[in-house]
């Protein structure tokens, strides 16, 4: 097995330990750190969704996985930085104001991770205004937002007119939650709507590209 | 209020009658109000007598259900379609709650019902603002006394206010704005006719959420039974006050966010289920304290805890299965009923069905269930406890939770319950016997668990065996390893 | 084809095994398909026999579902919310479908269900277009056979296309473009591999709704007994041919239009409920056409007449009840399972409820209530029966409709209509069996009718003693009463 | 008991052969068609409406009063149309295309005859524009809808749609049926709805007054 892909098998099962040295070596044998993160952890990641997806794993055995990436991102990160390489997209996400649900949320923030997004959670019981605000400030290309009470689904379009009324207005925006359904989010002008953390990625990946 | 409480007080409390089905004197009341029960026995300890409609201590009100005393009633929960609460929409969003209870009690009254439970479980703004929740309360209220004076339809109405403090992160949960509004929510609507007290109380759920979705028992443990448990003795406590101060009924809390929580993300494959399995086991540690501080019952729907509860206390308990699909999907439709005393639809929009509002298509399907139960109550013990039977061979070798949750298992939990000298041993020992259990019946062919969740009970085995013997410690590793920022421990009387 | 079919021949069909589980060689077939059955006995004599998920003629589906042979099956139904079903809108109405038909099937699958009907009860406009509604049954058959390959999910799919018919008025019966794609519709579904064939036929109701409002009972006996009749046998001699090229069944009818239309408006207070209660009586006379014709059953669910069907025919029969709440409200919520064969929700509109979409929602509560039947039945007959008497007891005493559908009461119905030596006499046989079981039972304290209600026995008794003796007298009495504008006798072969 | 009041009670009790005789004594003796109509009829319909509201009475004895009025009706509309009278109001009613069900539309034409109201039942299955047409033709003060169906709500809307776009744009539109409710009457722009027969009077007066 190649180094890279002995890293691959690391991350997918969880052995936090085993990478660290396998992404030093890797780097010590002149491996792009980029080359790392796109041979590496993302494909990792992408089979641990797979699994999962297919009802072969569960989430804990996901965060486990999701681990292991973030200690080789410690390591690579900032070298990234230095060259000036970024995750290909950046994301927000919250749920909505009034609602203070947020395993949902998490969920679909980890898995987004996963596939090498740059996600940044603004917590529950979001403002409109504060939503606004930090798109402003960060720029993201997809806005994910959740919902998990039938009185907080009006402050999801809230949220959503907020955000055409503002200089963001062309940004991609995915719902869900328990009692949010394509037709609704066709009402509000979601662009996507995922029925469950498993299809996140897979939405938010449709209206990147 | 410390948790140990002598035992010589909690018999005293009971030879005075503190729990029983109609309040005494106020004498008496004021004397035992700021003790708390220690639960060393259990009330019911044979099988046999774990059957639904029927409770050791049944709760009497007003208008005359007597709760636990062989009658399951129907208990109809409801809750607003999508509309934002907000002043402007204040009329149409009273004008919901005036015709769902309308609807619903008319529906009651045609069937000839012969009593029913209201819970109005209120949305957060109602409790924020406690006058909004208090005109609806008086509205529900109002309508009840109406299709009494009508129809002499009986009913009572169960108040289930939220608990907010969890909108400041970390919460805020014994001072402050959300814990003031929320108890004047209770004060006011105990004061306007609300004679059952509920309340799904947050404590600990800031840390429980991340240990769920890790299927980490230990943080678990910590935030029911170290967290959650003691919020609870500081909440229920003051509930106690305000059910005396107006002479109405705690009826008890319900560990909805956490075992709830469990369950649905099993359903949904995110977790497994012998883990929601464990966690469900050890919510019955959390959720009793509401008894142990003076609830009465009938126990909160949502808990399907209760019925080990019931086993401990011999307070009636509401359950909900089937007939609460339209809330959640759930493992356990037909073994939830086999102890309930009330019979709950959990929740459901006022929308429209092809019948009716769905709130009234819930209410003619808790009263045929409650029929049904009631039929063969009716005919003797022996055929409510045929019928008892068929529910839980109906379930319990097909999930491991449903199994637990036979009546013969959640007397082996409570034991394992009350058989322990604290909170923190109680929930080691009542989630080491649901593992127990679990094992058990499935080498024995009895309990079908998928083979890809088998490996996840030894290693919840392996970790609650592990655990330090003593409480401090384990506060103080937990302490070490939890996210500190997420919780306060200063809300938990806990020093940092 | 003639309705007073020799005796003999009826009896050389019996024994030729017409009535049976699984089809026979062809030759048999085409030599008895232009026979009618005239049933002169009951297939089911004694009450005990009258039970739950067991028919003397069980029908065995082609993934081995055995319908009648000891297992009650929920049978789902679904509608679309409101849509407009025309060309633009058809990608989102087939993802409907979709969607419903593999959320449910994947619920049932968990639950390890022993088997589901699915009833694909089409939409006017997928009648007018029979491609349209092709195309969706082939959607929900594909999604059956992947459940079955994925999950060895066993399931089959039930057919009912509109009777379009009466969207010409007076209603064209015999021939033209309705009548042409809704048989399309039957021909290309079966070839499909749809392998139950029910259709809720409209002939008489053009008279009946009228009949209904005025609590006329000469107009509903002509509407059931005499033109409804007749265009069943018309209907069901044409879908006999259709289910023998296609080696599928006949399933059977319902007088939904009729039988619930009366029910619903007693429900409402419109009519009366003993009014309602002889109708339903009388639906059964018109019903049974169906199985006159060769019809198998299942019989279609919302016939609550079908119990007496069974009584007649031993044909196994879908019923819905409690869990049917969505669709309409209903005094038998109970008592309509006590001899059920598949177990049914009769429609929910695909909406989002806080658990899941609608009818998933009705997927889970159908298999739980089957699993508590089953598990009675497994136990033993004498336990099946137990659940059967609590069922009984929970409605009888309460409403007319649900007393006269007791076992016992629908084998007394069912001799009023084989004793009889036509329909017109069966109807009023079984009409005046319907009242004097009222009557008795009311006398004797053991049903609940209201004061208001009593007259109308009264009424409805003296007319139908005093209607005349002869068929052709009454059918030209008939025809010079009722509004001749609203319908054509030639359509029913009856010459003006 | 007064001539009128004693034709009252026959049509409360729908004795139709008293009625005759009691409308010519009336008209012998000078009483104006018009007075018997709003002193005799319209009251007595209103008693029986009243009876059935509160479950006194069942809908075919509201029936048979009804034809009891008819009878009466029979002898005086011509009389009324000599001198020029009319119903205040016309109605018209039908239930939308698509949708079969008539028990519902034809029991509200009945309540809103019995209210002394001019009502034209456009039958079942009646397109948009067979509606604006009998509009055009007939000019009433208000409009009744009716649907049963899920599937055919949205002809309802098409069919207001098409009233609003049509010279009748302003007269009054009420609709009512099982799936129907408040929240879709004012989302598809109907001015009243009535949750079923017995309450349809109340919904059209408070429309037209
Ligand atoms: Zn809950
Ligand atoms: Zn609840
Ligand atoms: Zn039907």
């Amino acid at each position: 097995m190649s180094k890279i892909e002995s890293l691959k098998q690391s991350v997918i099962n969880g052995k936090r330990k085993e990478v660290e040295p396998l992404v030093n070596e890797l780097l010590a044998e002149g491996m792009n750190p980029k080359k790392i993160v796109e041979e590496g952890l993302v494909p990792a990641m992408a089979v641990v969704g797979e699994r999962y997806k297919n009802n072969e794993i569960f989430v804990p055995e996901m965060l486990v996985a999701a681990r292991a990436m973030k200690t080789a991102l410690a390591i690579l990160e900032p070298l990234l930085v230095k060259a000036g390489i970024k995750p290909k997209y950046k994301v927000i996400i919250a749920t909505v104001e009034g609602d203070l649900h947020d395993i949902g949320k998490n969920l679909v923030a980890m898995m987004l991770r996963g596939a090498d997004m740059d996600v940044i959670d603004l917590g529950v019981n979001v403002p409109a205004d504060k939503f606004v605000e930090a798109i402003g400030q960060h720029s993201p290309q997809l806005i994910a937002l959740s919902a998990l009470l039938t009185t907080t689904m009006p402050a999801m379009k809230n949220t959503i007119d907020a955000v055409r009324r503002s200089p963001g207005k062309n940004i991609k925006i995915m719902i869900g939650g328990a009692p949010i359904t394509q037709q609704f989010a066709n009402e509000i002008g979601a662009d996507g709507y995922s029925q469950d953390a498993a299809s996140a990625v897979d939405t938010a990946l449709k209206l990147l590209n | 209020m410390c948790y140990r409480c002598a035992q010589s007080i909690a018999e005293l409390i009971d030879s005075m009658g503190a729990r029983r089905s109609s309040w005494p004197g106020e004498t008496s009341i004021s004397t035992i109000g700021n003790y708390m029960t220690h639960y060393t026995k259990l009330a019911i300890d044979r099988a046999e007598d774990l059957r639904f409609g029927t409770a050791p201590q049944p709760v009497s009100t007003r208008r005359g259900m007597i709760i636990g005393g062989g009658t399951v009633y129907p208990e109809l929960n409801f809750t607003l379609p999508s509309i934002e609460i907000k002043k402007e929409n204040w009329p149409e969003i009273r004008n919901h709650y005036q015709q769902i209870i309308s609807s619903a009690l008319q529906r009651a009254a045609e069937l000839d019902c012969p009593g029913v439970v209201i819970e109005f479980e209120t949305l957060p703004p109602m409790t924020e603002h406690p006058e909004w929740g208090l005109e609806i309360a008086q509205t529900l209220l109002d309508s009840m006394e109406k299709a009494h004076a009508t129809h002499g339809l009986k009913s009572v109405l169960r108040m289930t206010p939220n608990d907010n403090r969890e909108f400041v992160r970390p919460p805020q949960l014994r001072s402050g704005y959300h814990l003031e509004r929320m108890l004047q929510l209770f004060e006011t609507s105990a004061a306007a006719g609300a004679e059952l007290l509920s309340i799904e109380s947050v404590g600990g759920k800031e840390l429980h959420d991340q240990a769920l979705v890790e299927c980490d028992i230990s943080q678990v443990i910590f935030a029911l039974c170290i967290l959650g448990a003691r919020d609870m003795e500081f909440l229920w406590s003051k509930l106690h006050e305000i059910a005396l101060r107006h002479r109405v009924y705690c009826a008890g809390d319900t560990a909805c966010g956490f075992g709830n929580t469990a369950m649905v993300l099993a359903e949904q494959k995110i977790i497994t289920r012998a883990f929601a399995t464990v966690v469900r086991a050890v919510t019955a540690v959390r959720s009793l304290v509401a008894y142990e501080c003076g609830a009465v019952g009938p126990g909160k729907d949502c808990g399907y805890e209760n019925v080990i509860l019931k086993a401990i206390t011999g307070c009636p308990m509401a359950m909900e299965g089937k007939s609460a699909a339209c809330a959640h999907l759930s493992s356990m439709g037909n073994i939830a009923a086999a102890a309930c005393d009330t019979w709950s639809n959990e929740s459901v929009q006022n929308i429209r069905l092809l019948s009716a509002m769905a709130p009234t298509v819930s209410m003619e399907q808790l009263i045929y269930d409650c029929r049904l139960m009631n039929q063969a109550t009716h005919e003797s013990k022996d055929s409510a406890l045929t019928l008892q039977r068929w529910m839980i061979a109906s379930d319990a070798a097909l999930d491991p939770q449903a199994f637990i949750l036979t009546p013969e298992n959640s007397i082996a939990l409570a034991k394992a319950i009350v058989g322990a000298d604290s909170r923190y041993h109680a929930g080691q020992a009542v989630a080491l016997e649901a593992i127990r259990l679990m094992k058990k019946a499935h080498e024995a062919g009895k309990l079908k668990i998928a083979p890809r969740e088998l490996p996840w009970l030894d290693r919840v085995e392996k970790t609650v065996t592990d655990l330090p013997e003593d409480e401090d410690e384990f506060i103080s590793d937990m302490m070490e390893t939890v996210d500190a920022s997420k919780y306060n421990p200063a809300e938990y009387g806990l020093k940092t």
